[in-house]
């Protein structure tokens, strides 16, 4: 089982900047996940406290929206590409992502 | 810190589990054992075989002791907040804190020696990857006490990790040895 | 009676208490061992797999506990050393099978890691709270032999002492463990083997015909036949005669159920060892096995330095409890300090022995003092020193 | 298949308990639950009518997260529990969570007569090759060569097909998908959950933490681009040589038919007494 | 605390001790029955076969006894009353099953019609050796509540009790009957049903949301949901929090195992029942239970006739074992006969609790005497009459 | 088939028991065991070499009559015993007798796993459709709407095929036949005892007193005479409509093929280790 | 041989697993409950459940008693050779032996009461059937001994046999009365 | 399981005469079976010790053979029929008769 992630998100990396960091309770997260800014701002809404970084989303996304950042948690370089096939949604361990259309 | 006297250290690493701490405290005690101390490793950890809160200690001494679980700790090593908060209040007066501060970054004690270095950043840094933290730990930590000899540590991680991540880890113990000859407690 | 120590000192390592009762089996000769994994005693079984098909010995991961203990008694009547490891909810499984073990006297080993209970509890934390059940949890009524070791080196010999007693004694050897001590590490000194006293059952030599699995006499060697060694015999789990076959003559049962009972008691000694600390001028005492008596030790040394007379007194066999040495030890103290991590198991039976010593004088004062914890907690030594200066 | 808003599969998580939950980074076993909860949904399920039941193991810990009537019983016995559940209450829809330690090694038995008496309840058997929570000791399902902790020397325990097994005992619905698979997991389920009388569904999993590790099979992407590539359709993997078989499985339904389920035919003995008594 | 007949009697018949205790599980509600065959407790089996699909409740048959356990836990959370009846063999298979139970505070009834063992021993034979097992077998440290009868009315009587108390106070009561007791027929008067006292679990009335399945205080009543109720609690093996959530918390644990500890401690006077028979002026005591008081009363019976002042305490509350009672009828007794089928169980426990009120007078006489029988065969009123006579 | 004469038989029975047996007049245990001993008497193999295991039941009263290296051991778990005797003395050949409640209800684990771990032995499991040994409640063969002791309005428990479930776990030798047929049954078991690996020779057979009397079945002959009368050879079998299959059952050798067996395979991993330490 | 004072009767019927011995005591106990009586029925058999020596007890009394095996016989009813050597010790001195001749050669009793008839072949002979040995035995006891009225062993033997048994088994208790009022002991 | 054979032999029916009584202890039989004399007399030899009258064996005689007494017990009432095909030494679940040829 996993350790309970610590959230180590400085990045000595180049180009890659942290964006989506959310720490919304997912309780929370059920009724104000409108409010939420991400989720307005993106097409694909990732839930950082759950995500794992498994990298299973980016591996399966058909279309590339999705890209891998140094220390594994995905993110969204290409939001345009999103189709919301809910690809990355069905196969996140995590409950941690959703592109469905909104 | 070493004398020729009877002399008994109780070292606990602390933190969750996949950080490597039993490894370290592993290799630590076979260390000890190389120079003929006795020497107890103990552990705990979550539910089932992995997870959670995890803990290793070591009790490394010249002379017969008994119970195997460090209770009052000359030197604790803290990767988590969690862990610091749960454990910081069982170090002697006299003894030794080392905190990853990339995680624990609440620090309230003030009679201990007290080191804070981002250990994890610096293995991602140095090494690309989060994996060899706990040698680096260990290796500050060997050279700050002198718990046991550099080449007993040496060759306890030669002797106990797998051939093809020996070099690395060898790696990781020196970058450890090197940031505790330049610790600045201020930085 | 007291603990003797045979073993010849060599080179120390460091061993993981688990890993040490495996290498104690396998030293004494185990060459089968069929289990099932469970934490905390999963190592055992991992390093047999490693080494049994290196000397040419044989391990089997079967399908559950009750196969696991089915065919080391299977290999043990086809003539093999063997042995299964386990934790609580895999020994309640073997219950069944551990008493067909007495029942056939056939010797094997089941090894109990403790871990927290009841039910699944706490997988990875230690207890000590199937003390009784290691004597008590079969159906029907056999004595049981259980050792608990205290340190690495001593699960090292106490595996090989268990194997010892089961192959002399012909029946079931449960030796426990608990989480701590089976997942710890700690210098070791393993003898030579050639130290090493080594117990194989004896062979019978008479013609087949005069030959009886189950001989009237429960006096030592008791010689058992294997399979496949000319004597045919018969083996079952129903009350039977001497020749193993069924019976339901009140008076073969009655000789049947005397030699599971005299077979151990005709050599209480050889079984029962105990460790007195400093125990001869205590006027209290501690009494307490495995993992606890080790902070039991330490308080000990700590209430020492401080001028209390105290020592402990510490079974290393479980079963048969050592009555005879509680008397001894214990008869006089001002008060007994029991601490388990259990809800109180050792201080159920020393109130039974106790009784019969009983000392009028004694009975007026603090006596038996419980100090239990079921947490998944080790009791440390503070908190044992901290009774002792209770009820000094 | 309809598809289920992640939102909507939030309602029926136990929040108060801690996620993210316990399973390891790039575990199956959250992609499994997500599959049954989206089948649940789509059915419209009540909550209050569902008892979800499992044995031990990683995958058996899925009853905590989830917002039903849970139990997480013995290790192997999950469907011996199940079935004294759903006797007592036919009402309920009964899921039993399993994994492959605790449905064919220890719980072996209570699986083939689950399958036997083809009493109504759904299995989820997740399969990992492996036993995960105690740390990688060979199953019954473990690929012969392959390493755990107790074949260091790779397996040579021969393996169980579990949806022949399954066959074997008689069981009414039997189908195989992977982790991979999710949407057609999703169906699966849900096509298992309709059906009267017992029902399999084997999930082959990815525990790239520990089966994956030992067996180099590099980490869950890769794993699951494996059970891609390596589980196929039955009429893909049909028409493949002897040669072209090896190291592929099928994936579909195998069985779908009916046999008078265990309750009913109950009831109807209840009732064929209750007719005698009337008359008497 | 001495046995109360609350039941009144109606029209005699004929009735098997097996039949007896199946006709009072039904009395008291049982509506569901799991269960493997095994002699001497089939009839069990066989009676609610025959009973429960005409009174809409449901028997099956399972697969093993570890399935019967199971499903009788499983249908219990679902809202049911449940038993099950085996005898020694399939009552180790039972353990871990019963230890989930007492985890999990799931009400059941496990029935162990005790034969000869140990293993397959005597199958149609009675014994009493399975007394230490009903307390200790399964792994962990949890209390047990086990009751043995010593009629076929008792059966009866007792059945119900076990039921209710299983309910009352959440947990797996054991009831334990033996192969004669089972097997025998003796006049009864069943009571009328309305003067039975049935126990139901009570059911809670907060909202959900308020619900702990394990409330910290262990007091009477402690509700209990079942699934499907709308209550949506989770229930594991594991330790765990009020709410049933594992925890590895030791505080929470310990409040885990006090709870065990406590609805039992607390409510002991309910729960015990002690049968005391010429007790009153004896100078010797009988300690007896189950079918082996029969032959006891006999035995006082004739001793009483020639003059000798002989009593007979009998548990019908074997665990908890009843301390208090037997401090307060055998503290003075000049000696203390034990008959027992088996190598001598409840006389262990008999010492353990003599102990503490030992009298230095009464140690120099013969006290404790024990006679043991493990070979199928009752003890006699003679040879209990016998042993008075020795003793006088 | 060579004929084995009553007298080759008593050579291999304990005189020192009792006979006659323990079984009920006209009960088939006795033929099976007539059968099993002339299939051993026709191999010639030694009696020194035989281990004969079984579980508990009145078909696992068989080894107490035998002067072979006997195991009566307990409920359910011959095979697992036998799993024992056989990796420790390979050399031995391991027969396991068994009843259909002992191999196929609380055995059914070791049952499977058996077949699936392709040890090599012998089971002969003798299916009289009740628990006769504890006088007559419902096995898991107990045909549909049959009454036994615990089935007082009659059976509504689905039934295993067991052949079926052993071909499901994977056995390499899978043969049915009645006791009626014993020519028949001497020659499965003895091409069961010369098949290497797990082998299955189920043996359909008459409890008159018990299964018999609960089901008005007539005494031993008439049971007989209806096995020979409804239990058929595969072929004459399937060319039956579904309608005429009804009551019936077909006899014969379902499957034998040759699968690694498992001691051979543990042999090859010593010998590998060997070879590797030669090689340090 | 009723009387209105306090009385008990132990009555032993053995044999061999399948004479019906335990119907026999069942059917006796249950006419006595139709008495009003207290009564213990008791039996011993083989392993499991079927076969060898086997007995049934039957205690029948006006007042309380607790041991439910009959120790002391009042009356012993044998029905193979086995069985009368090991129990006819155990008869009163004024107890009544009923044997089955049929099996029952050697007869060594002097001071009791007794009576030997070929049951068995009565049986087979008059009602074609070796099962109904048991009833007319009983029936023999009950005219003989007058333990519980006939009209309570006819009202036992009607409620407890399956009907389409009863008609043979109350001509099997008549036989057993007849056999009783025309019995000498010289035949 | 049965109970011990008792042997009831007197009969009050008429034709049939017990003749092949025989109580030799199979022991005794194994060695000695070729001086009992009802062995040399018949051609199928029946073990009455062992044998419990189940009928098995005169039901499946292909030949008649076989008979059956009213006790249930087999005798041979026709001897010349057997043709020594063992049928009943295979059925008989005793191991109390055979019909081979010698
Ligand atoms: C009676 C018993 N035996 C053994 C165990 C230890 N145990 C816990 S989980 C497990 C195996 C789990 O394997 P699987 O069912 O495949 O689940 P996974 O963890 O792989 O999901 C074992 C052996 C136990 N809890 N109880
Ligand atoms: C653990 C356990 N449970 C139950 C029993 C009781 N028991 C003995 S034999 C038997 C059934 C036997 O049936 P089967 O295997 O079909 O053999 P048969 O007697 O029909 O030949 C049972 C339930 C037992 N001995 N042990
Ligand atoms: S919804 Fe589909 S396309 Fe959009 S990010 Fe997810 S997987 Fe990619
Ligand atoms: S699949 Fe889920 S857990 Fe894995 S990286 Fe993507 S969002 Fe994170
Ligand atoms: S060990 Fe394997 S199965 Fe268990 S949680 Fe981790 S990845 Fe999943
Ligand atoms: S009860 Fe049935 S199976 Fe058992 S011995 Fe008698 S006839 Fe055979
Ligand atoms: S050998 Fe054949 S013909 Fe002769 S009696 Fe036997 S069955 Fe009949
Ligand atoms: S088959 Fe055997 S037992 Fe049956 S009647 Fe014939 S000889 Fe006797
Ligand atoms: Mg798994
Ligand atoms: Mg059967």
């Amino acid at each position: 089982m996993p350790k309970k992630r610590n959230k180590i998100e400085k990045h000595k990396e180049g180009t890659i900047i942290l964006t989506d960091d959310s720490s919304i309770k997912m309780e929370v997260a059920i009724d104000d996940i409108k409010s939420g800014e991400d989720y307005e701002k993106s097409p694909v809404y990732i839930y950082h406290d759950w995500c794992k970084k498994c990298g299973i989303c980016v591996a399966f996304c058909p279309t590339g929206a999705l890209g891998r950042k140094p220390d594994g948690s995905p993110f969204v370089p290409h939001p345009e590409k999103c189709i919301h096939c809910e690809m990355c949604d069905r196969l996140c361990p995590d409950f941690a992502i959703t592109g469905a259309k909104r | 810190m070493m004398t020729k006297a009877i002399f008994k250290k109780e070292i606990r690493f602390s933190g969750s589990g996949g950080q490597g701490l039993i490894t370290a405290g592993i290799i630590l005690a076979r260390a000890a054992v190389i120079e003929k101390h006795r020497v107890t490793q103990t552990q705990t950890y979550g539910p089932e075989s992995r997870g959670g809160a995890s803990r290793a200690d070591v009790i490394i001494s010249n002379a017969e002791f008994y119970f195997p679980e460090a209770t009052r700790f000359d030197v604790l090593i803290t990767l988590t907040q969690e862990a610091y908060d749960r454990y910081s209040f069982n170090l002697k007066d006299n003894g030794i804190l080392i905190a990853d501060n990339t995680s624990v970054k609440n620090i309230t004690l003030l009679d201990s020696e007290v080191y804070e270095l981002p250990f994890a950043d610096i293995a991602q840094q140095k090494l690309g990857s989060l994996l060899p933290t706990n040698i680096i730990t260990l290796g500050f930590l060997v050279r700050i006490t002198g718990v046991v000899s550099e080449a007993s540590l040496k060759k306890a991680i030669r002797n106990f990790i797998r051939p093809q991540y020996v070099e690395m880890n060898l790696k990781a113990m020196k970058i450890g040895f090197k940031l505790a000859d330049g610790y600045e407690s201020d930085l | 009676m007291s603990k003797k120590n045979t073993i010849k000192k060599r080179e120390p390592v460091l061993m993981q208490g688990n890993e040490a009762i495996a290498r104690g089996a396998l030293d004494a000769g185990v060459n089968f061992y069929a289990g099932y994994p469970i934490t905390p005693s999963t190592e055992i079984a991992e390093i047999f797999s490693y080494e049994l098909p290196r000397r040419g010995g044989k391990f089997i991961q079967m399908e559950d506990e009750i196969a696991s203990i089915s065919a080391i008694i299977g290999g043990s009547l086809a003539g093999a050393k063997t042995m299964t490891a386990t934790s609580g909810p895999g020994f309640s499984l073997m219950q069944e099978g551990i008493g067909f073990a007495k029942m056939t006297e056939t010797p094997c080993v089941v090894v109990n890691v403790m871990r927290g209970g009841p039910s699944t509890g706490l997988p990875t934390k230690p207890s000590q709270s199937d003390i009784m059940q290691a004597r008590w949890g079969n159906h029907g009524d056999a004595p049981a032999i259980v050792l608990y070791p205290n340190s690495v080196m001593e699960s090292y010999e106490l595996s090989i002492r268990a194997v010892n007693l089961a192959e002399k004694y012909r029946t079931c050897v449960v030796l426990l463990s608990d989480e701590v001590l089976g997942h710890m590490r700690e210098t070791v000194n393993l003898p030579d083997l050639s130290k090493i006293k080594i117990i194989n059952r004896i062979k019978p030599t008479i013609p087949p015909e005069w030959y009886k699995h189950f001989p009237e006499n429960p006096k030592y060697p008791m010689p058992m036949a294997s399979f496949g060694e000319g004597y045919r015999f018969h083996v079952t789990g129903l009350s039977h005669d001497e020749k193993g076959f069924p019976t339901n003559k009140a008076k073969e049962i009655s000789l049947m159920m005397e030699r599971f009972r005299k077979k151990i008691e005709y050599y209480i000694k050889d079984i029962v060892q105990i460790e007195s600390f400093f125990m001869e001028d205590a006027k209290i005492a501690i009494f307490a096995a495995g993992i606890t008596a080790r902070a039991a030790k330490e308080a000990v040394m700590k209430a020492r330095k401080r001028g209390i007379k105290v020592g402990l007194l510490r079974p290393l066999t479980i079963w048969p409890f050592p009555d005879a040495a509680v008397k001894k030890y214990l008869g006089d103290k001002k008060a007994i300090i029991v601490p388990e991590l259990n809800e109180g198991q050792l201080s159920l039976e020393l109130k039974r022995v106790m009784g019969g010593i009983w000392n009028y004088e004694i009975r007026k004062t603090k006596n038996i003092v419980e100090l239990h914890k079921n947490s998944g907690e080790l009791i440390t030594p503070e908190e044992i020193f901290r009774t002792i200066r209770e009820v000094k | 298949m309809p598809k289920i808003s992640q939102k909507a599969i939030h309602k029926y998580l136990r929040h108060d308990k801690n996620f993210p939950h316990v399973w390891c980074s790039g575990c199956s076993n959250g992609i499994v639950l997500g599959a049954t909860i989206r089948a649940i949904a789509e059915l419209g399920y009540k909550k209050d009518n569902i008892a979800m039941v499992s044995g031990i193991g990683c995958s058996s810990r899925m009853p905590v997260y989830v917002d039903f009537n849970t139990l997480h019983s013995l290790h192997g016995r999950a469907i011996a529990y199940a079935t004294g559940i759903k006797i007592v209450k036919p009402e309920m829809k009964v899921i039993v969570i399993t994994g492959d330690g605790d449905a064919t090694a220890i719980g072996g038995n209570h699986f083939i007569h689950g399958a036997r008496r083809n009493i109504d309840m759904t299995v989820i058997l997740i399969n990992n090759n492996i036993y995960g929570m105690t740390g990688g000791q060979y199953s019954p399902t473990t690929p012969y060569g392959d390493r755990s902790t107790t074949t260091p020397y790779g397996n040579i325990d021969p393996t169980f097909d579990i949806c022949d097994l399954a066959i074997g005992a008689g069981a009414t619905f039997v189908a195989r998908t992977t982790a991979f698979h999710a949407i057609e997991a999703q169906s699966f389920i849900k096509q298992a959950f309709e059906h009267k009388g017992f029902s399999l569904v084997e999930i082959i999993s990815a525990c790239p933490v520990i089966y994956g590790r030992l067996n180099k099979k590099g980490d869950a992407p890769a794993m699951m681009k494996s059970m891609k590539e390596n589980v196929l359709p039955i009429k893909t993997f049909e028409k493949l040589t002897d040669e072209q078989k090896k190291g592929k499985q099928k994936r579909g339904i195998f069985v779908n038919k009916i046999r008078p389920e265990y309750i009913e035919e109950y009831d109807k003995l209840v009732r064929s007494l209750q007719d005698e008594k009337g008359r008497e």
